[in-house]
């Protein structure tokens, strides 16, 4: 006579390995999913598995040479990175920055997180299922990639920013090419409006989905388009204003359901207020030198320092001690997607696996900034 | 015409493929009842179900041939199998045989097979004495509605309260998830 | 198909008032759900177009010499044919204008009484299948196609019954109407199987036709009858099953206005005049159904006598009322039983809408505490139902006393005197009970009035919209009552084609039977209404009878006795009595007998499906083989 | 009445989604064949340094004087120089990078006292073996020559 | 072939095979798979008779969809009972499903 | 008369064995024309240029892929049900094979114009579900097993519009013979008539060969690869023919149905081109459609394809059949 089966047998639920190797967790993340059929039960992210040291490393270096890292670590927004760190470096060491220098750094990172929101529309598309939006918007942001190649060389990892200034000054024709971009971005609004943002199936695949509501998000210390959408209107660049943001006018969007959509719909309206920050930066480009007087090494007093800069995912945050020798005593970077990624173990539960993906993908999660 | 028709009579033909349909009838008969992994029943089913369809094409009505395959194989052996692959532990956990039990069952079965072998062969079948010939489609769906239209309906009626009765056996009352 | 029909007008408005409302309710379910105005609205709209229809039809047809029937074939089984259609003669016509009526005031109404329910949509869904169903049923041709209709109105009422099913009372109750009024009609199905079986036909008109006395024999025809007659006993909730009734109060009040006055108990009354001369073929029936009505109206009656709900109160008298109809049917009055019915809607749905407005303004059924917060402030429902009440009571000149005076006429011309004497007691008890309440609530006890809690300011937060909503209909529904009893002549003759209402004038009995409604009238004006009356009537101060009645003749308990004893006693019964003898040692081999029968048995129901099957395989093939070489 | 009114907007969302698609059909590609055709750099591209012809000297003016192998992250820079005589500046003879490691950062040519480095615009890298990477830079000078 | 005999046995064998199958499997759905043998046997032999014997030719054809009608409720029902079943009893062992055991 | 077997079968066997022969050559050159179809019109509807290499625009690429997978090593993962798993590829090619057996492509050119010949296609369809389900369960992966089980549920639950939907044409032609349904069309094809349903069959025949934006079984942002995540080689290519064959049947069925078969279009009657022509123009212009629309739209979720299907497509094309009954009811 067979005996009853064992609890753990009937009790429908399994387990899921959702990564580290899976085409829409966007890098080497591993969420361990409990499921009841396609529900999920619990679930649990992974990290680590793209861990390379880069704060640890920091410390043997001295202080210019961290600068490649800053930009491999979050990839698709590194000059928002090098701006943060140089302008970290500039306040504990007293540089002055020349205003075309800060001109520039505030165009170039304005770019970077068009860019940056641009293939994150185009990958959470693909992560919907919809793969044609994602070779538009490489196609945008090809123009983008152009134009920051002429003046910084890199097409991803940029190491632009100088101590003091940015590594080259920019010219005629970049200012002409990013004028024509941003024209040509407003015009293709409208058909990423008509494909995407207006199309009944993505509304589906979005409203009311993964809701992060206020509360949760400032608990869990979320930053950038995610605690936006969520209805808290805190952006580093206007809470705690940095390089020459106070003198360009423009919105922080900000969405009240805090689902997927309105994450979407704030990223999509971030882009529009770039270009508007874009625009006045080009108006009022100063003349003058792009580098300004920075010794060789910086040698930055004994003493600790905390610098925040709003990267396309959020508040990015350094903090720097110095023993008062040209080396780190340790340097430590707060990024933004970690803060987002723990959100997930809240937010998951009883969504499907499908909506995992829509979820997951919603908060753009950099997977190497994440482990660092 | 061609040199293949010469050389295979199609009548023999036809002969051939009535012993293949029967051997797949039987084999998926058999895999539907001795394997012990209930899938391997299913399958076994599904073969035995398009073999009997393949009977019933030799006995002239092509349309119940595909009707036994829309319904038995795309309906029910479907449900069968989604069934247990929802439900886990319906082939995770697979009796052990229990020997005496198949004994008896094979001698009952045995003697039922004997005693139904024995009225076959006394019984002399006699054909009706007036035979219609009227094959078509057309006149099942006549009979369906005029003749038998209560059997019909009733058995509209069935599997409504089938399928409702199903709902209401298996719901757990209410998501499941969390 | 041909699209002759289109053309013709009867039976254009005849399809569009039956099918009007379930298009309504296909409509509700289906798709307006979620916005209730609006599906208050097309239900409305529906009967209101039904009412149109039906009025249509009857002016169309007022001197109509031959019945109408038009019937489609929707059924060929073998040799039986099952047609469905419509059958339009004096009595359907009638039916079809009261449900019509009935039941598009009750929608108006409910406009103002369902105000602001969750469930409001879901309610004129049921109303509409409920019109739907009832009024499909008024025009059937045949039996078949009535019965079908006949068990819709039992679901729909089961539906609306138990509308707020979130209530476990409501709920049972729904359940409770629905298995009882079921009881019955098992009887009712069976009996026309056997009709169906003998005379092959189920049409109306056939079997009011005069081939059924030769088809069928005398013994047949009372068989089936009673069988049928059991469908009565359900719906119409005649004795003895007739305690669902009041427990389906359950529901809001307009259903059970609905209920009460013209659909659902109304169809079994319905059903009997519709086979009349059917049933009159059997004389040994119709005083059985004499006695059930007369059993009924009596029972009923006491029981309204005592309690204290204003709705059972109304729920007894229905069944009063409707067992005077049958006593008037049976004791051979087609017209005067029909022309109660008629005028027992009006005034019965008027009862019910005003305790209605009570109900919702106050929101309790106790007639006391209704009449301590100042019931008799609400002008319009109080005299409108103080108008209802004497029509009930049988008062002159309204509605009730013609048509009550018509059946005692009838049961003044039956040899039997007992019936007349029970039906002049039953108008005392009605007058009595109906006026018991009416002083209760209009002459609050000084003694109890002084406990009032403060709610009598209650009144008049509902909004004064909504109230003239509920008391447009009441108006109506009071004009009808006065003025419908002055058309008893022009509708008998109308109803039986011929003025064949030619038999005695009981002169004397008029004034006896007015004379006993004014005596109850005085008894409880004695007893409730009067200055310092004590509000405790005769029946209360006798405390087994006041009991008795409360608890309905211990019907209840009966049934439930019955179940026990009978259903589920059945097969303990002799295992309970093998534990006594075991008990008191007697009979020690028997106790082991039973427990090795018991071993035996459980050994036999072991479960174990599969070895029972083999044995009946096995026993299968023996047999087989038996029949081959043996048979 | 909800439903019947969403399933048209999403109809009609779905055909001018398609007609976004469709208006794009005719277009010209975006992509470049790349084998067949090949892309112009820009001038500020970033590809392994090189060292600056100098017309004056004929020749590049690293010194060896080792500041780039100091500021380079990764440690990618082997230089060796010898005074072509005595008393005379130091002439770098030998320049390696490996440029698998390289990260681009540029910080060699920033700090470069004497210029003489510069970006390549090389960019079809691709080795079958790691040590392919190291480029010699006084080979490609006196290629480029 | 052309003839009633073999169909009926092989009608017959179906039918035994899923008796077989009925009586020894210990897995409900082990005895609805049965059961669907059975009722196959039962068709074919409707099909055999309508082919062979029958006065109408239709009457067989319609009989076998009525099986094939009512053998689709029957699964739909069995299999929920079955589910229904094994939520209680923790096993789809028939022989477990045996609360009448004194 | 009653058929026998020997009637169905034919006594021209040659034409039987040429015409199989035909058919597997018919599904292998079209599915090779299918994806590079595809390719090509995804390119550029994404402003690419798609496989541009081997033969004029790319057009060999899919036969060099072919031979590729072809050489392919098999791999059969460990824990697998063996019999099944090598079952399931083979399995998933008899429906389709068998559902060409009745397509008209010509007047002429039909394998067996069988009397109920629309019945055939929809119940071998019932083989592919099946061949799904073997190959997702026997992979013994936990993303196969979710796909294959997404693939049948989606499969069962637009069966029903679909079949409700192709009801109103047998309806309207009478009969369930596909060259009497084209016949039928000589004037005025059906989707004039009914274009509602032919949108509906369109959606429905879209989901029942899982294609965006309903591939929820093999949703690769979400399963991987669904069912056939575990599957290499010619095994996988086997699906993919079975799945390319599959949108081949659902258009022609399509074009069949609504959209006058191998007859001309309206008004383009005088032009000399034969009905194969027409036929193949028409499935291509509608896979083309099929195409463009899985280039377009993201994908749906589980639970709301099932809604999709069971709040609007059942009702609606329930509702379309009624009135459609009652209007041919009343014209007749």
């Amino acid at each position: 006579m067979a005996t009853p089966l064992p609890e753990s047998v009937i009790e429908q639920t399994y387990y899921l390995n959702m990564g580290p190797q899976h085409p829409s967790t966007h890098g080497v993340l591993r969420l361990f999913l409990k499921l009841d059929g396609e529900y999920i039960i619990e679930a649990d992210p992974v990290v680590g598995y793209g861990h390379r040291g880069h704060e640890k490393m920091a410390e043997s270096h001295f202080y210019e040479q961290f600068l490649p890292n800053t930009s491999r670590m979050d990839y698709l927004s590194g000059l928002i990175y090098n701006h943060g760190y140089v302008a970290a470096l500039e306040k504990m060491a007293g540089i002055e920055v020349p205003p075309r220098a800060e001109y520039i750094r505030v165009i170039c990172a304005e770019l970077n997180r068009v860019c940056s929101h641009l293939l994150w529309f185009g990958t959470y598309l693909l992560d919907l299922g919809g793969i044609t939006p994602f070779l538009y918007a490489f196609d945008d942001r090809e123009q983008i990639m152009d134009a920051l190649d002429r003046i910084t060389g890199s097409r991803l990892t940029y190491c632009y920013c100088r101590v003091g200034g940015v590594a080259r000054d920019v010219d005629a024709e970049f200012v002409r090419a990013i004028r024509a971009f941003i024209e040509r971005l407003r015009s293709r609004f409208e058909d990423y409006h008509t494909l995407v943002t207006k199309n009944v199936i993505f509304i589906h695949r979005t409203r009311g989905v993964g809701v992060i509501d206020r509360d949760t998000a400032l608990r869990f210390g979320c930053s950038g388009p995610v605690l936006r959408a969520s209805g808290v209107p805190y952006d580093i660049r206007r809470a705690e204003p940095y390089s020459v943001y106070p003198r360009f006018e423009f919105d922080i969007p900000t969405g009240t359901a805090g689902d997927v959509l309105a994450r979407y719909t704030v990223r999509l309206q971030e882009m529009e207020q770039s270009l508007r920050i874009v625009e006045q930066a080009l108006e009022g480009l100063p003349e003058g030198p792009f580098k300004g007087r920075a010794p060789r090494k910086v040698h930055p007093p004994k003493g600790d320092c905390y610098f925040a800069v709003e990267s396309a995912r959020g508040a990015l945050g350094y903090y720097i001690v110095s023993d008062g020798t040209c080396y780190p005593y340790r340097l430590k970077v707060r990024v933004p997607s970690f803060g987002n990624l723990q959100v997930l173990t809240e937010v998951l539960p009883g969504t499907l696996v499908a909506d995992t993906v829509a979820i997951l993908g919603s908060v753009d999660i950099v997977v190497p900034e994440v482990d660092r | 015409m061609t040199p293949l028709q010469e050389l295979v009579d199609p009548g023999l033909l036809a002969q051939a493929a009535f012993a293949v349909i029967v051997v797949f009838t039987f084999t998926g008969a058999l895999i539907a009842v001795l394997p012990r992994n209930i899938l391997y029943n299913v399958l076994g089913l599904i073969l035995c179900l398009t073999g009997i369809a393949g009977l019933f094409l030799y006995l002239g009505s092509p349309f119940i041939a595909l009707m036994e395959l829309l319904i038995y194989v795309g309906a029910i052996c479907i449900s069968i199998v989604f069934a247990i692959m929802l439900s886990r532990p319906l082939h995770l956990s697979l009796p052990k045989r229990h020997l005496p039990k198949v004994l008896g069952a094979g001698a009952v079965a045995l003697a039922v097979f004997g005693v139904l072998a024995i009225i076959i062969f006394r019984t002399p079948w006699h054909a009706a004495f007036v035979r219609g010939n009227d094959w078509s489609i057309t006149s099942i769906g006549a009979y369906m509605l005029t003749r038998y239209s209560l059997v019909f309906e009733v058995m509209s009626v069935v599997l409504l309260v089938a399928i409702l009765g199903a709902i209401l056996i298996t719901s757990t009352g209410g998501r499941r998830a969390p | 198909m041909n699209a002759a029909w289109i053309q013709d007008p009867n039976l254009l408005a005849a399809a569009l008032s039956a099918g009007a409302p379930l298009a309504a309710f296909a409509l509700i379910m289906l798709l307006t759900r979620p916005h209730p105005r609006l599906s208050a609205g097309i239900s409305i709209t529906a009967i209101a177009v039904s009412l149109a229809g039906a009025l249509f039809l009857l002016a169309r047809n007022g001197s109509m010499t031959a019945p109408i029937q038009v019937t489609g074939r929707w059924l060929v089984s073998g040799e039986i044919h099952i047609p469905f259609g419509f059958l339009l003669d004096p009595l359907s016509l009638l039916m079809l204008a009261i449900v019509a009526t009935i039941s598009f005031l009750v929608q108006v109404y409910s406009l103002g009484y369902m105000a602001g329910d969750p469930g409001f949509s879901r309610y004129y869904g049921c109303q509409s299948l409920f019109a739907w169903a009832m009024l499909t049923l008024s025009i059937s041709p045949t039996m078949i196609q009535l019965y079908i209709f006949w068990e819709l109105v039992g679901l729909a009422s089961y539906l609306l019954i138990g509308f707020w099913y979130e209530k476990f009372s409501a709920s049972e109750a729904g359940k409770k109407a629905f298995v009882m009024t079921r009881l019955g009609d098992i009887a009712f199905f069976l009996g026309l199987l056997i009709v169906l079986l003998q005379f092959g036909n189920l049409n109306i008109l056939d079997m009011n036709g005069p081939e059924v006395a030769e088809r069928l024999s005398p013994g047949l025809i009372t068989l089936s009858a009673v069988l049928i007659f059991g469908g009565v006993v359900g719906k119409s909730a005649q004795f003895p099953l007739l305690t669902w009734l009041p427990d389906a109060m359950e529901g809001p009040t307009p259903v059970s206005a609905l209920l009460h006055s013209a659909t659902m108990v109304a169809a079994g009354v319905y059903m009997f005049a519709r086979i009349f001369p059917f049933f009159s073929l059997s004389p040994e029936a119709m005083s059985l159904f004499l006695a059930i009505g007369t059993i009924t109206m009596l029972l009923s009656s006491t029981m309204a006598m005592v309690t204290r709900d204003i709705k059972q109160v109304w729920a007894y008298s229905t069944i009063s009322q409707l067992g005077f109809m049958v006593m008037g049917l049976a004791a051979g009055g087609y017209a005067a039983g029909v022309f109660h019915l008629t005028t027992h809607a009006g005034f019965k749905a008027l009862l019910f809408l005003c305790s209605g407005v009570f109900i919702h303004h106050y929101e309790t059924n106790d007639m006391f505490v209704i009449g301590r917060r100042g019931g008799r402030g609400l002008l319009i429902p109080m005299i409108c139902m103080s108008l209802a009440a004497a029509a009930l009571s049988g008062l002159p000149p309204l509605s009730g006393f013609f048509s009550k005076e018509a059946i005692m006429g009838v049961l003044a011309d039956h040899p039997n005197p007992i019936w007349l004497a029970a039906g002049l007691l039953g108008a005392f008890l009605t007058a009595y009970y109906t006026f018991r309440l009416i002083f209760i609530i209009l002459r609050p006890n000084a003694r109890e009035a002084a406990h009032a809690d403060g709610h009598s300011t209650h009144a008049g937060h509902h909004g004064a919209g909504l109230y003239g909503l509920m008391a447009a209909p009441l108006i109506v529904l009071a004009a009808v009552t006065l003025g419908l009893g002055f058309f008893e002549t022009p509708l008998a003759a109308f109803l039986t084609r011929a003025a064949t209402r030619a038999a005695g004038h009981h002169a004397w009995l008029l004034f006896v039977a007015v004379g006993l409604a004014l005596a109850g009238t005085g008894l409880a004006w004695l007893e409730f209404g009067r200055r310092g009356a004590a509000q405790v009537g005769f029946v209360e101060r006798v405390p087994a009878l006041r009991a008795l009645f409360a608890q309905r003749w211990y019907l209840d308990h009966l049934y439930r006795l019955l179940l026990d004893r009978v259903i589920y006693g059945l097969f303990s019964n002799l295992f309970t009595r093998n534990d006594r003898r075991v008990i008191d040692g007697a009979i020690d081999g028997l106790c082991k007998a039973t427990v090795g029968g018991g071993r035996l048995l459980a050994f036999m129901q072991s479960g174990m499906l599969q070895y029972n099957l083999m044995v009946i395989f096995g026993v299968l093939a023996v047999v087989g083989l038996g029949f081959l070489f043996f048979g | 009445m909800g439903l019947v009114r969403e399933v048209i907007l999403g109809s009609w969302s779905l055909i001018t989604g398609m007609g976004v698609t469709i208006r794009r059909y005719g277009r010209r590609a975006i992509t470049t064949q790349y084998p067949r055709k090949r892309l112009e750099m820009s001038p500020g591209y970033r590809g392994h340094i090189e060292l600056v012809r100098f017309e004056e000297l004929g020749s590049h003016n690293c010194v060896a004087c080792g500041t780039c192998v100091r500021f380079c992250p990764t440690h990618v820079i082997k230089v060796q120089g010898e005074k072509p005589r005595a008393r005379a500046p130091k002439r770098a003879t030998l320049y390696f990078i490996d440029f698998s490691h390289c990260s681009l950062c540029g910080l060699c040519v920033a700090n470069c006292p004497t210029r003489t480095l510069k970006f390549s615009t090389e960019y079809e890298m691709a080795h079958a073996c790691r040590w392919e990477g190291v480029v010699d830079l006084m080979q490609r000078l006196e290629e480029s020559a | 072939m052309n003839s009633l005999g073999t169909y009926l046995f092989i009608a017959a064998a179906l039918f035994v095979i899923g008796v077989f199958g009925l009586l020894q499997r210990r897995s409900l759905i082990g005895m609805l798979i049965a059961i669907e043998l059975m009722l196959n046997g039962a068709s074919l032999n409707f099909m055999a008779f309508n082919r062979f014997l029958g006065p109408d030719p239709v009457i067989g054809q319609v009989y076998t969809l009525f099986i094939m009608g009512f053998a689709a409720a029957e699964t739909a029902i069995a299999l929920s009972i079955i589910i229904a079943l094994f939520r209680r009893i923790r096993s789809i062992n028939i022989e477990q499903a045996r609360e009448l055991r004194g | 008369m009653w058929q026998t077997a020997v009637d169905i079968l034919g006594p021209d066997l040659a034409a039987i064995v040429a015409g199989a022969i035909g058919l597997v050559a018919l599904v292998q050159v079209n599915t090779l024309f299918l994806v590079w179809l595809e390719r090509k019109v995804s390119a550029h509807i994404q402003l690419r240029l798609g496989p541009m290499e081997v033969g004029p625009h790319g057009i060999l690429q899919t036969l060099v892929d072919g031979v590729k997978l072809l050489g392919k090593e098999l791999i059969t993962p460990r824990h697998v049900d063996r019999k099944l798993y090598v079952l399931a590829p083979v399995v998933v090619f008899t429906g389709v094979l068998a559902c060409l057996v009745v397509v008209p492509f010509d007047e002429e050119l039909q394998l067996r114009d069988l009397n109920v010949g629309v019945l055939l296609i929809f119940a071998f369809s019932a083989f592919n579900v099946l061949a799904i389900l073997m190959g997702g369960w026997s992979a013994n992966n936990k993303y196969s097993l979710l796909g294959a089980i997404r693939s049948v549920a989606q499969n069962v639950a637009y069966e029903i519009p679909l079949l409700l939907v192709v009801l109103n044409v047998l309806l309207w032609t009478n009969s369930m013979q596909m060259s009497t349904i084209v016949a039928a069309q000589s004037t005025l094809w059906n989707v004039f008539w009914m274009p509602v349903a032919a949108v509906i069959y369109l959606i429905c025949a879209t989901a029942e060969t899982n294609r965006a934006p309903f591939d929820i079984p093999e949703a690769e942002s979400e399963l991987v690869a669904g069912f056939h995540t575990e599957y290499s080689g010619m095994r996988f290519a086997m699906f993919f023919l079975a799945e390319y064959s599959n949108m081949f049947i659902v258009t022609a069925v399509a074009t069949t149905l609504f959209f006058g078969g191998w007859k001309s279009p309206p008004l383009l009657g005088f032009l000399p081109v034969p009905g194969v022509v027409w036929f193949f123009l028409k499935v291509y212009a509608l896979i083309f459609v099929i195409i463009w629309v899985r280039w377009t739209f993201p994908r749906l979720r589980f639970d709301q394809l099932m809604n999709f299907s069971w709040k609007v497509m059942i009702p609606v094309s329930l509702i379309h059949l009624i009135v459609y009954a009652g209007i041919i009811k009343i014209i007749r």
